[in-house]
């Protein structure tokens, strides 16, 4: 018997400790796992990586966490969003550390962290600053930079339904980063708004098998950001 | 010189229909947020383009209707879009391997500044107070097959957009192969710049005067 | 209007060219486009490098394209076969050259050259045979031999059910190697059980997004190659 | 010295038992293909094992009545199985990524010699004749977090399969943690092959005999 489902994110995030690399789902709101991060600012974990696409919106989820100062750096592709002020002062005060990488090199980068694959060499940014300092290397005529597979404490991240062995399938474009994310973490957390029975997902349409999976915890109704950011709200 | 107007050449919407033209029916297509956007509107009648979005959905379809949005059918500028019949959804891996690896046929974006080259620069003033921010724009240009820019050809301080070299930080480099403009068409080649068409009213000169590198005209 | 349809085996594969790369989807016998293969033998294609995980068994299906003496070379993890004298006695008379690889480290380098990834580093094979002549690097303390991605100019796949974008769905273990060396060759063909209208695959289930599709055609019935051999069929 | 055989030490099944016991509930496990297959016939009551094949299926079931196997379900050594509740399928490139990324707990190979630094000779005897094939075992062996063999002690002529340093073309470098025999459970340590346990009616001696290194004794 296998069971990964645990009670409350609460749970799901109690022993996320001082300094770990946290990477966290999401591509804008779509997938953003507001419950999980919630329960890791009451939890009080600091110091952490966080690696993220973006670095939220408003005063709520990830903006939250950042803004709670429990972060000391972020691998992000976008950390401006238009209405959150929370990155840009801390990051303009030197509270933040920022390491800028390209989104599909960012999520390459995940994907080969998660996959064994400990390097690799993309086309994108070469040229440009943000392949400054780093390997390049010709491959029939054209030019690579070589990037580094990034790999994970803990991820947090939003699926449709889980079922108890970890098996999770998404809900559209709030897929995102977080089959790759539960690759590369050592403890990949999914907030699912159904936790079923094993057997109730078809193994064929599966998309993160139990595998890279370690807890589930149920989030029925899960907010949105945008709903919460115009409703003013500002966590905790 | 002084700043142009859009009383002059193209405006925004016509700039989107001409490049609309220009692309073959049944094309993947990526289109930057802002005027690159409005492509899709212009769409000639019997074609179908396939949309792609980097945050994971192929078959992108028109944005619903007010207060119809779902906040996770989004698009990479994060607004509410629909699905096609026949879109697929997937991760971001996936849809950078469909970026990275050559598989969409044209990606429209907007610039800053293009260079003789074809080097773009569109993500960062390169300002000591900036937030930088990249997301998708160096995998587009160094992954798929065209990439094309529209853009108003001068800034609204009235500097050329086309410039010899860029002096903003690059997004890529020689990897621009035509820019669509308020004033023109014009290709990137070998030796640079070169006028594929002209706006209506628009003459040649006026377009040299405000290009900042040497324009080949049309052939 | 986009319909990637084609109406037979034989159109899908009339321009397979003398010398190309081609990738045959399968694992043993589950996934084999055994009808695009046939097709392709008698549309008499020769010098060919096929990229396949097996060499098929009997004398049907890959098997029997080897036998033609269409193929100059296979990239493969698992030439033998326990009923297939085809391929030992073409390698032990010279007639084909083998580029031997790991099954993890082929599927890997088939990714990457769809992926526009032309080389990443792997553990697998460090101090073997297999990674003899290659550029080895530590990474971490841990050494990793660097391999190239591998692309194709076609690629032969049987799938369940596509839809005229060319989205696909596979069936069990069928799945295998086809999403793969869908996105690495120029032209990927599938031939699927039904061919069906865009919008009737659900787009949160679709496999192979048609993106890396290029031409689908109905084989409503495909042969198992185990029956075929156990019938004794030699095809032609 | 003669022959080894049955008569003496544990069967075939007795050793995929033996080795059974050893793993904990909740495991991820890769079963190789002859002896390490039977190792799921002898899971203790109350433990859930998840059986991962490489051809991309998770939550693999036993093998079918006769007569009910489906050609497109398979496992790794082309056999017809099933597919338990809480199963999924995935692609090859997903499939070694579970095992190159160390996502799977335990291996269970054969072997044709392990060295007393836990190098594994399994794939190849290198002779000239020899059709190569190699499959999945080298991305097993670098990948997955523990690696067990399972094999007869020695081979049918009576030679020792574990050796001073393998003479057969190497699967990996150092990757072996422990191997279950006919005769002992014995573990890699730095120091060498070291006892874990005889087999019932075997001695110390009998197994150092037999074994092609220094053989610690269990502490």
């Amino acid at each position: 018997m296998i069971n990964k489902q645990v009670s409350t994110p609460a749970e799901a995030v109690a022993d996320v400790f001082d300094g770990a690399t946290v990477m966290v789902g999401g591509f804008g709101e779509a997938g953003s796992p507001i419950e999980l991060i919630h329960a890791l600012i009451d939890q009080g974990a600091r110091r952490l990586t966080v690696v993220s696409n973006n670095c939220g919106s408003g005063e709520v989820g990830l903006a939250a966490l950042l803004k709670a100062e429990r972060v000391a750096k972020v691998i992000c592709s976008f950390p401006r969003t238009a209405n959150s002020t929370v990155f840009p002062d801390l990051y303009r005060s030197g509270k933040i550390e920022l390491e800028l990488t390209p989104q599909g090199t960012l999520a390459e980068r995940i994907r080969a962290g998660g996959a064994g694959i400990p390097a690799f060499f993309t086309p994108a940014a070469v040229g440009t600053p943000l392949a400054e300092g780093k390997e390049t290397r010709e491959f029939d005529g054209k030019t690579y930079v070589m990037e580094r597979g990034l790999k994970a404490d803990f991820a947090l991240i939003k699926g449709r339904t889980a079922d108890l062995h970890g098996n999770v399938v998404y809900n559209k474009t709030a897929r995102n980063f977080g089959p790759i994310m539960a690759m590369a973490a050592k403890v990949a957390v999914v907030q699912a708004e159904s936790v079923v029975e094993p057997g109730e997902i078809d193994p064929e349409v599966v998309v993160s098998p139990g595998i890279f999976v370690n807890r589930v915890v149920e989030v029925a109704h899960p907010a949105h950001e945008s709903e919460l950011v115009a409703a003013g709200v500002c966590y905790p | 010189m002084s700043p142009q107007t859009q009383e002059i050449g193209r405006t925004r919407e016509q700039m989107a229909q001409r490049l609309a033209q220009d692309i073959p029916n049944g094309s993947y297509v990526n289109l930057g947020i802002g005027i690159p956007e409005l492509v899709a509107r212009f769409v000639p009648e019997g074609r179908t383009l396939i949309y792609h979005t980097e945050n994971g959905l192929l078959g992108m379809g028109p944005s619903p209707e007010e207060g119809k949005g779902d906040p996770e059918l989004i698009n990479a500028g994060k607004r509410y879009v629909t699905a096609n019949p026949g879109a697929a959804y997937f991760h971001h891996a996936d849809s950078f391997s469909m970026i990275r690896g050559g598989h969409i046929d044209l990606c429209v974006l907007g610039a800053m500044q293009v260079a003789q080259n074809g080097d773009l620069a569109n993500w960062s003033t390169g300002e000591p107070g900036a937030i930088p921010a990249v997301g998708g724009a160096m995998d587009l240009v160094a992954g798929v097959k065209s990439v094309y820019v529209i853009t108003q050809h001068c800034t609204k301080e009235g500097e050329p957009k086309l410039v010899e070299s860029c002096t903003y930080p690059l997004t890529g480099l020689g990897v621009i192969n035509r820019v669509y403009t308020d004033l023109a068409v014009i290709d990137i080649t070998r030796e640079g710049f070169k006028l594929v068409e002209l706006s209506p009213g628009i003459d040649f000169d006026y377009v040299q005067q405000r290009t900042g590198a040497p324009l080949l005209p049309s052939s």
